[in-house]
């Protein structure tokens, strides 16, 4: 064990700060969902990122990467959330996606698909859940029908994040009268395709963060299937999937959340409620505690090493984290805690504690509810039966 | 002794509970937001066709006599519904007040801006406010202000920052009036918040009912069911707090107990909110389905009225210096009455 | 709605103050679980008590009580607690047994018993779990054998307590063949018969809280049956059970625990961390709402009404503020808070603290285990499906 | 930056955990307790054929020149197995203070009167104490105080108030050795605690796999499977901040973290250690199952060496005053350097 920073991890450290400092918008970019030019500002950030070499620094540098490791990817997220940098409106494209196509990817499909993903000129939404199959993800109904070289789609997705604006997406697909998790196939589909409408699902503060998918004979090659026919659940539940969860939500963002509850506390504590300094406290040790989780995690892996439920102790850890400081971030705010950021009289920043509160209801649902990850823990971590 | 309602007061619960599930459903908020008006004029005519307004004026002056108990009954059904109209405020709040120092009240509603909130609710709609210049309270037309919306999360939240001049004239009383409406709106938020928590529950209990995932009704999970065990816990252990501080006379008790019925009803909406969001999965988290309504309104009230550090501070200040033991749950003692004993 | 106490019921807690300063002993008694003595010493408090007029007011004039109402029950729980009473060593007969045999009980078995109980000549043991059945109460497979006018009676109870030194115990067996909740029989045994062995079982601190009871061909008169032969679930369950369940834990136990925790944080509070204050409060509001539910349900049966699921959220509710409220004293003992009653340097009470934080430890458990409760509370009362 | 564990310490770990494992059950503790005995002389015959005692002390001076990291790994194992001997105090806080003023190591255990705690631990079977008069550090021989046992409800903490007399000849040092001691003793019990926590979901785990109601495995119900599950995500985000704490050089940021992981693992033993009384039912609350073990060391030292409260205002100092963010999370600015840069 050796936890001080090479000279290199410094000197690549210094080389982001650098970076950022000069290319961050000094604005904040209007945001990805709400509208076409906030999704497309952002595209331009991805394309920025990667003209400076930033936009997967882990990747192989044939694909538009650095190849370096998950340390210096964390500092990376470091000093990107330090330095307040705009929100990767690609997530489900390079973290959840990219991993997969570099583990079960052909040749060809590595090659078409991530450069253009890391350039930010395919960006990706997510076709996971339909209205039957949402915790029990197996109960997908989507059909792909093999037709000599294609395949034909139908069937409705839900809850697809980024789908209003994004080019493409992936998703489960099963054999007609396959069963459960057998059958399925991960097939991914531009969105523009002829048959696929797009419905936008406003989220509960009138954002369409979301759409529904509706796929009524949509004609893909058999190319853009990802990993053998069949084997969809398999790929999505890979190794790759739990590199994934290790991506999805840097400890940064937390850290940096943190930092600036504490300042709010140091702002309001003289009016403030004296158990509430108990919960600041908390949110930053345990904003501290995923950092170094996570920092033991990448250690393990650069040597070799396996990831277990690790992902399942994360998520519920994260989530928890994250709601637990932004409901003391409004107990913080008292009366003010209503107010959205269109409030006149609001102060700075109540409208984006607000944002985040309503963001952080959502963590202990998606990515697999919390439920749902109890019972893995429970039964792949301690051996508990089904 | 008798902790129950009277079957009056029963009663008068359900009437205006009914009332309010056939004229406010989810579908009937989403209509209101969409119409861009900020009161449903069918709605209202019904709620004053039935004499709510002036429920807590006495009979002299066209009201109905009745008490904090009623008040707190109709509030709980108006949280349980999300009611936009600001019928709590103006009845429980700003009626008593006006009848208190023997003023009429108009005809339309009255906004009241209590120093506690920073904003005042539906100061638009109103025909006067009653505000705040020090420890004054003036009654002031709506013509005579002038108002600067303020965005709530909750869309029915219509708030207000109220410019205006205090003038001799609209001084209607002094501190009395405002400490005493402090009880009422803490209360009547308490109330509100009981009913939204209940509501959260009972959204969550006809969805997971019906939500299948693998192979069965998700309300036969053991960890559903637990969610809202727990939160059903929480709101039948706040309700008899709300109740009794509604029914105890003013005292040191009293101020205490509406500080824990606003903190427990507060809790309560708070879990049963959060457990609604986590059955319905996804679906908890979108505009189409109801829980967001009892969210966001649980969120405004559980910070107006006081926030709970404001509560805990009053309920510790009583507990460090009233006597305290089982013979006392019911030992409102009037406040002077105490200041008395506790000196000799 | 009515919150003012009557001046018959002022009347009658003053009279109930009066007796309790007159008779409640100075000292202590020592404790009814570690030995035969304590044991006794609370026998002669019942007996006490008894000659009072005071052993169970609520019972009918005939059998030793004095028929009063619930409301002047909670009253004279209030100053019993107040007046630092001992604890009831028969409480699993007068609280338990007792209002079943009001319900159920023949003319017969009243006379024989209510007043006996009422006088603590009969101390009574519960013996409802085996060793196979805890939560599964359904799951007992102690055996009773008609024969003529007796039943003969074999199996093995466990955490029965009081049953080390008590004189009789009451239990469910089955007929033979009988499965689950039918064919079950409660029947009750004294503890001297032949055949009866108890064994004491040491409760983690080491005291013989419990027994385990093995019996061996116990013959018993049919007569010792309460209620139908084959409908022992439904007795326990029924109504009286309810009452039960309202009467086993008083409402003025938590307040006077949680009026000594306000003293002990007075005491402590310059030494503690801010948030505990929070948590002292907390305790205080939730014994004084565990009151406030008891007085509606108990004016809500007086006027008639039949108990439904509160049974369950009380138990889940005391249970949890009675812990709760017991980790808030650790903890503002801090480092004293593992000294037993025997250290001498312990503060006064630091070793009552600690006993009644290890009582509280078993709340969630026993008499339904919590998670049996919330399955009750979504099921029955919420109309979730099973 | 590799923060892992090294191959030597992975293996010391699961020596001294396989060690504990067989001369340390719940059987050998019972065992212990019924010959009124101290302490086990085979088992710690045993700890120190494994040079378990001087493994801090310099290999100059007979010991194995390890580092608090390897000794954090110790106690994890020592919690784990409820250890009765006082090999932590003794290796881990003790024998680096007498290292560090350069004192010899008596041949017996050396215990630690710490101000911090009210008692001294294993005062009567040590060779000296280690005692404070003021800020001075003596190093007294058992032979010259007087001790009277205060009983706690961990039948294995043996605790004492320790009467005697300071003399010159007997200091050793001062203030810093006490303020290092603080740091150790902390971060060790966080370390006992983490193995606490994790043995009650191991008894849990192993019990719930047996133990049949309804029909089935009790370990296949949602409520207790989320029970364990809960309890063992606090654990695994305990243990790497109780690492980390133990790889830092002493910094502001050290001492955040140490207190940081005394709660951590705190919070892990008390949820761990209460799930397993629930998941048990009746049998957690018998002196015949292991749990109560787990439960009374996790009580004492979860108060010991410094209660919640005071390490919660540890980190609420460093939160309120040192620079946070997420490029500090092994920022370990050595203090005197920091003090310069605050000051610049």
């Amino acid at each position: 064990m050796d936890i001080r920073y090479t000279p290199e991890e410094q000197a690549f450290r210094a080389e982001v700060r650098r970076w950022m400092a000069a290319h961050v918008p000094a604005q904040p970019l209007p945001d990805f969902d709400s509208t076409r030019e906030g999704f497309e500002a952002h595209r331009q950030w991805e394309r920025t990122l990667h003209a400076g070499g930033w936009g997967m620094v882990t990747w192989p540098v044939e694909y538009g990467g650095r190849g370096l490791d998950l340390i210096r990817w964390l500092i990376f997220e470091e000093e990107y959330y330090r330095a307040g940098a705009p929100g990767r409106v690609n997530q489900n494209g390079i973290f959840l996606l990219g991993p997969t196509l570099i583990e079960y990817g052909t040749p060809e499909q590595k090659a078409r698909f991530l450069p253009a993903m890391a350039a930010g000129d395919h960006i990706w939404a997510q076709a996971w859940s339909e209205p039957g199959a949402g915790s029990d993800l197996a109960g997908v109904r989507s059909t792909a029908v093999r037709d000599g070289d294609d395949y034909v789609l139908s069937g409705h997705k839900i809850w697809s994040s980024r789908a209003v604006h994004a080019d493409w997406a992936f998703g489960l697909f099963r054999a007609p009268g396959s069963e459960r998790h057998k059958g399925l196939s991960l097939i991914l589909f531009p969105l523009d395709a002829a048959g696929v409408t797009v419905r936008p699902i406003q989220r509960f503060d009138g954002k369409p963060v979301f759409a529904e998918l509706f796929l009524d004979n949509v004609r893909v090659p058999a190319t853009n299937r990802l990993g053998e026919e069949g084997q969809g659940w398999a790929v999505c539940m890979s190794t790759a999937g739990f590199e994934r969860g290790l991506m999805l939500r840097s400890p940064a963002r937390f850290q940096v959340a943190a930092a600036k509850l504490v300042d709010l506390y140091r702002a309001r504590a003289g009016a403030a409620d004296p158990a509430l300094g108990a919960a600041v406290a908390q949110a930053w040790m345990d904003a501290d505690a995923y950092a170094l989780s996570i920092y033991a995690t990448a250690s393990r892996l650069m040597a070799g090493g396996a990831i277990g439920p690790e992902t399942s102790t994360n998520k519920i850890f994260w989530s928890e984290l994250d709601l637990d400081l932004h409901k003391t971030a409004l107990a913080l705010l008292g009366a003010e805690a209503e107010l959205t950021a269109a409030a006149p009289d609001a102060s700075a920043d109540v409208g984006d504690w607000l944002d985040g509160y309503v963001f952080s209801l959502a963590g202990p649902v998606y990515a697999g509810a919390n439920e749902i990850q109890r019972n893995i823990i429970a039964e792949r971590m301690l051996g508990l039966p089904r | 002794m008798d902790f129950r309602l009277t079957d009056e007061q029963t009663m008068l619960a359900e009437t205006v509970g009914a009332l309010l599930h056939d004229c406010c459903s989810g579908a009937d908020l989403r209509r209101l937001l969409e119409s861009g008006a900020a009161r449903d004029a069918g709605r209202w005519a019904q709620i004053e066709a039935m004499g709510l307004p002036l429920m807590l004026a006495p009979e002299a002056r066209g009201g109905s006599g009745l008490g904090m108990v009623e008040m707190a009954l109709v509030a709980i059904a108006c949280g349980h519904a999300a009611l936009p109209e600001p019928l709590v405020e103006h009845a429980g709040i700003a009626v008593p007040a006006l009848v208190a120092v023997g003023r009429d009240v108009p005809a339309g509603t009255v906004a009241v801006g209590h120093p506690v909130n920073p904003f005042v609710a539906d100061a638009d709609t109103a025909e006067a406010l009653l505000l705040a210049d020090g420890d004054a309270m003036h009654l002031v037309p709506r013509a005579a202000v002038t108002l600067v919306r303020q965005d709530s999360i909750d869309p029915f939240r219509r708030l207000f920052r109220v410019d205006w001049k205090p003038a001799p004239a609209t001084r209607i009383g002094g501190a009395a009036l405002w400490e005493a409406a402090l009880e009422r709106g803490a209360l009547l938020a308490a109330a509100q918040l009981l009913g939204l928590a209940q509501r959260a529950v009972d959204i969550s209990v006809a969805y997971t009912k019906e939500r299948q995932q693998f192979g069965k009704p998700i309300g036969s999970f053991q960890a559903v069911k637990h969610h809202l065990a727990s939160a059903q816990v929480k709101i039948e252990f706040a309700r008899p707090v709300v109740l009794a501080a509604s029914a105890l006379p003013a005292s040191s008790l009293a101020r205490a107990r509406v500080s824990h019925a606003k903190l427990a009803a507060q809790t309560a909406a708070d879990a049963a909110s959060h457990a609604a969001v986590q059955v319905h999965g996804a679906m908890g988290y979108s505009w189409e389905v109801d829980v967001h309504f009892v969210l966001k309104r649980a969120l405004a009230l559980g910070q107006a009225w006081g926030t709970p550090g404001f509560h805990r501070a009053r309920v510790a200040e009583h507990m460090l210096s009233a006597p305290l033991g089982p013979d006392r749950t019911f030992d409102a003692v009037p406040l002077q009455q105490e200041a008395r004993s506790e000196a000799a």
